[in-house]
């Protein structure tokens, strides 16, 4: 089988003096799906932080990332002062979106078509968040950690970043996200549930 | 559906990318007007100070101009260095830097570049006007700029390593202060020194050189420090 | 060498160590201090220039000095800290701050009582005390940077660094200031001039600072215990030990 | 499972209710102990600066005394009235201030107090000290703390309009901002000259009623202003 | 029938030069729940803003309410350097939360016990949603105007929000509400569905 893009051997977690990963494992090749779940504060967002290597220092145990990967988390990592497609042009991930024209068709695939000039800061909620999806239709990156990747989009924006899902990982690209709500079409790889740790 | 190739890509090569943050802090300062026009106006409502204190007329203010536009110089510095990192923790666009395959190291420098070009930079190409201003004796000028230009770089990389230590916690500019003062002392004794040096007519080669060095040492040494003090605080 | 690094990492050790080590340099440095103190009080002649008002020189000085070893201290354990990730190196750092402020407000606070006299004055720009001050602002800058951090694992990181760049920044810093001072060629006061202390003086100065020395060392270690057993209250060790106490 | 007894309650009285604001903002301003010490530290920080640049002897410093301290008034003023609304913006507080049923007038009394508190008001009460270090005439003290006192106050009411009209990051607001910022000049200099009047034993009564006057014309029409900045804000 | 709370009549609301809504009426009498559908950049959030007050030279049309409202919208209104219980006890509404012990209670009610002295900025973005929703236990307004009220929360959390919405209505008050997932539990006296207009 494939050798993973993502594995973590008994990882521990402390947060706030409280103890809220203990020896997890996890192994995440190409294709595979995983979702996690668990009750507000059950440490999702800290997990996914420690697995993509933003938090240094508050874990114990090996980790093991093969290639860069890209992360969205609670934050849209969205200038409200820059128009969604200077958003996209001027990114400070590192990953190729390739030339303007590119970057529209994603934003016309996200729904944002007729916005890319308007500042952020006048798009909704939703139009926000999704000037930050389009980068799922732009990104070379296959290793992909998504934390509540659906919060803020209407049904049809939820079925939309499915499809694109199920793509990436037919593609042999691997996805570890966190929802509250279960997916509709796509069946994860396996789940975890943090609550019963 | 995808919009670019599907196969594995390699990304974007470090120069390219460093020309892309470049361009989006440009445009982000550019966005706001505020930001443009603060220093100067600070600049310009301080300097009206200084003659205020001491009466006009030119040999009196002489010797103190240098003085007072380091002074200011460095003040102007303090007040917009708090937000070099600020908005981008907030929105999490600096997780997203560091999480680059690139080496934090080089990633620092546009927002170095532009923070430095649009204080010290700025006020070191308008300083001629202000040191005319106060009747500095020109023979300081051609050192004063040179010494501004080098003193800011310095203070601009110190002033961004305490916006980063207080990057995580949303706190304003009082703590940051605390922070690096301490650290700015020698800047502002140097080019001070070396402005007036040259005044009296003895060479400022020395001065501008420790302020070189200090300059060439912090540019080496402290965007290491700033990348470490960024880590820290996007892990709290 | 690698044995008593490990050694040094280890609370329970270094808590037991710092424990005993206590228990005979307190007493000794109250000694030192007392007899040093009663031997410039009391036993040394009045200065023929200043009278009286010279022997708060025997609590000024050793503060001073002693204020000044103590910023190292702090910064060379929090480089320690960061590079070998020595946990203990760390709660030496964050405990020499606040005791290094202390000194460093002291120095000042009886320098100026000293200036009064002297001078008449209770503040001037001198070299020495403009370092001071700047001293202290550094030290309070760990503290408060410190103080801010909510998650204090990321604070005491944080307090390293800063440490660690303050290190490097002391040297230039205090050359600097001396520097500053010795362009402006100062009008009227001459400070720390040719004033030759008299030996009769000098003995109990150098035993004023040892003593200081090592009330500083007490003061850090005791600082150092309370931090540790704040950070350890939930391993066993400490259990045990609190279960004794009790 | 409601906690409250159910029915109809008419809420909270206007003055406890500007009690609880006005904790609130103390609080927000200070968190843990050491931070009430930080605006001190500032002001000496800031001011540390001058005898550095200027240099140390009394004679040199004396006459820059008065407009040093008025600069760290200023500054502190811009560095902290920036964000005297922008984070009750981003995370929604404001929203919930302009729907209180209480007139805005009161309900922005406590922001203009804290933020007046903590930078002018302590600055001034703490000004004699760091006028002794500077080696200001002990005549023109009184007139110092007074005219800080006042200035400050317009300072605030000036800056916190300029802050209501950007807080929004609407360009319209960013421009006005931009002519509201001179009217820091005619307090500054209004603050100065009183003091340097003082010293030199004329009246400092013309410069310090010029200065109430403005105080009080601010404090009559300022937070109208103010309150009409952040409906628009908020409204964009 | 009871007069009502909130009541609209053909109101027209321009956004950044579009037309979003058009004649539009509502009116909200005591123990009605209305629901607020529609996809992302619908105008929702407008439309609540619009009624609640806080936008007032967005829109044309004729607008009546009778009294203080609550209005919760993206934004959690929840200050990251408080502690929960001193954003309640500090807050800027207006409204009558009590004494001390009645905010604790309402914060363990939301699953926040053991978290009432914990700086904000150490909770999980579902804990700091739950700081402010912790104010529907407390507060004594009728009329409530919710703006995406799940978002961030686990299951648990929305049917406890759920739960509370019953009684609140059962007690004469009045909620209108924007979600972008089916209520579960309750069912609301009419829905509007802005992409139809
Ligand atoms: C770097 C820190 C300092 C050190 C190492 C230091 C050390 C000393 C020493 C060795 C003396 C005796 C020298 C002599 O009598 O000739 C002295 C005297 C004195 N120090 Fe300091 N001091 C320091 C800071 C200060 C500060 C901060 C102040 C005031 C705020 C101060 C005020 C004085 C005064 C007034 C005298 C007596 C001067 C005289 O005898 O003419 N010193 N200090
Ligand atoms: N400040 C603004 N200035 C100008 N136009 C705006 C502004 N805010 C929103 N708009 C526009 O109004 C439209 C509706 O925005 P609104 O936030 O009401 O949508 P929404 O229905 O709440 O969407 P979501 O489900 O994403 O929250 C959007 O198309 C947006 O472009
Ligand atoms: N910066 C921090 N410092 C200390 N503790 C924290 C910090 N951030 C989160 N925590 C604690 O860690 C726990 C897990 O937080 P986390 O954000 O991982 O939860 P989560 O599973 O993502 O919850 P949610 O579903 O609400 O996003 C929470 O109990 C919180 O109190
Ligand atoms: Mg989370
Ligand atoms: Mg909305």
């Amino acid at each position: 089988m494939a050798e993973p893009l993502l594995e973590a051997v008994d990882l521990n977690v402390e947060r706030g003096g409280r103890q809220l990963i203990q020896d997890f494992a996890l192994r995440l090749s190409p294709g595979q799906l995983v979702q996690i779940r668990g009750s507000n504060g059950a440490g999702k967002t800290t997990l996914l932080r420690v697995l993509s290597g933003l938090s240094r220092f508050a874990y114990t145990g090996s980790l093991q990332r093969t290639q860069p990967l890209l992360f969205i988390g609670h934050q849209s990592a969205v200038k409200t002062l820059l128009t969604p497609r200077e958003n996209l042009l001027f990114h400070v991930t590192g990953e190729d979106f390739g030339e303007e024209r590119e970057i529209d068709q994603a934003l016309a695939i996200v729904g944002l078509y007729g916005f890319e000039d308007v500042p952020v800061s006048q798009l909704s909620a939703g139009q926000q968040r999704r000037v930050n999806l389009a980068r799922l239709f732009l990104t070379d990156r296959m290793l992909w950690l998504l934390d509540e990747p659906f919060t803020a989009l209407d049904q049809a924006g939820v079925s939309l970043l499915e499809d694109r899902f199920g793509q990436h990982l037919s593609q042999g690209g691997a996805i570890l996200m966190t929802s509250h709500q279960p997916l509709r079409t796509l069946r994860p790889h396996s789940e975890v549930d943090l609550s019963e740790l | 559906m995808q919009v670019n190739s599907g196969q594995q890509a390699k990304g974007m090569s470090l120069p390219s990318l460093l020309l892309l943050i470049l361009r989006r802090q440009l445009m982000l300062y550019a966005r706001k007007p505020i930001e443009v026009v603060q220093p100067l106006l600070f600049f310009s409502l301080v300097l009206l100070m200084f003659p205020l204190g001491i009466g006009p007329s030119a040999e009196r203010l002489a010797p103190f101009a240098a003085g007072a536009l380091w002074i200011v110089a460095l003040l102007a510095n303090l007040l917009a260095v708090e937000g070099i990192f600020r908005s981008d923790f907030e929105d999490g666009s600096l997780d997203q830097l560091l999480l680059s395959p690139h080496p934090l190291y080089f990633l620092l420098m546009p927002y170095l570049f532009v923070h430095w070009l649009t204080t010290g930079g700025l006020l070191a190409f308008c300083s001629p006007f202000f040191a005319y201003g106060l009747s500095l004796d020109t023979t300081g000028i051609p050192v004063l700029m040179a010494s501004l230009l080098l003193g800011a770089g310095v203070m601009t990389i110190v002033g961004a390593l305490g916006a980063a230590l207080t990057v995580g916690l949303n706190r304003g500019g009082m703590l940051i202060t605390l922070l690096i003062m301490p650290l700015y002392v020698p800047i502002l004794i140097f080019g001070v020194a070396g402005v007036n040096a040259a005044i009296v007519g003895q060479s400022a080669l020395p001065f501008l050189s420790l302020l070189g060095g200090l300059f060439f040492a912090a540019l080496a040494l402290g965007p290491l420090a700033i990348g470490a003090a960024l880590r820290i605080g996007a892990d709290n | 060498m690698w044995f008593f690094f490990h050694k040094l990492g280890s609370p329970p050790w270094l808590f037991r160590i710092s424990g005993s080590l206590l228990r005979w340099l307190a007493p000794l440095a109250i000694i030192a201090l007392l007899i040093g103190m009663s031997w410039g009080l009391l036993f040394t002649s009045p200065d023929f220039r200043q009278g009286n008002s010279y022997r708060i020189m025997f609590i000024h000085v050793p503060t001073a000095v002693v204020a000044l070893a103590g910023y190292y201290v702090m910064a060379i354990a929090g480089a320690v800290s960061l590079i070998w990730r020595i946990k203990m190196a760390e709660v030496a750092m964050l405990a020499a701050a606040p005791v290094g402020a202390a000194l460093t407000f002291l120095a000042l606070v009886t320098g100026s009582i000293w200036g009064r006299p002297t001078w008449g004055t209770w503040w001037v720009w001198d070299a020495r005390i403009t370092s001071m001050l700047i001293l202290l602002f550094l030290y309070v800058g760990v503290i408060a940077l410190y103080e801010a951090y909510d998650n204090k694992a990321s604070g005491a990181r944080a307090c390293a660094v800063l440490a660690l760049v303050g290190t490097v920044n002391i040297p230039i810093i205090y050359k600097s200031v001396d520097w500053w001072y010795s362009l402006h060629q100062p009008a009227s006061i001459k400070f720390f001039g040719d004033t030759s202390i008299h030996s009769s003086m000098l003995y109990p100065l150098f035993l004023c600072i040892a003593a200081f020395y090592a009330l500083y060392t007490c003061a850090l270690l005791a600082n150092m215990r309370v931090e540790i057993i704040a950070r350890e209250r939930r391993t066993k060790w400490v259990k045990r030990l609190v279960g004794e106490a009790v």
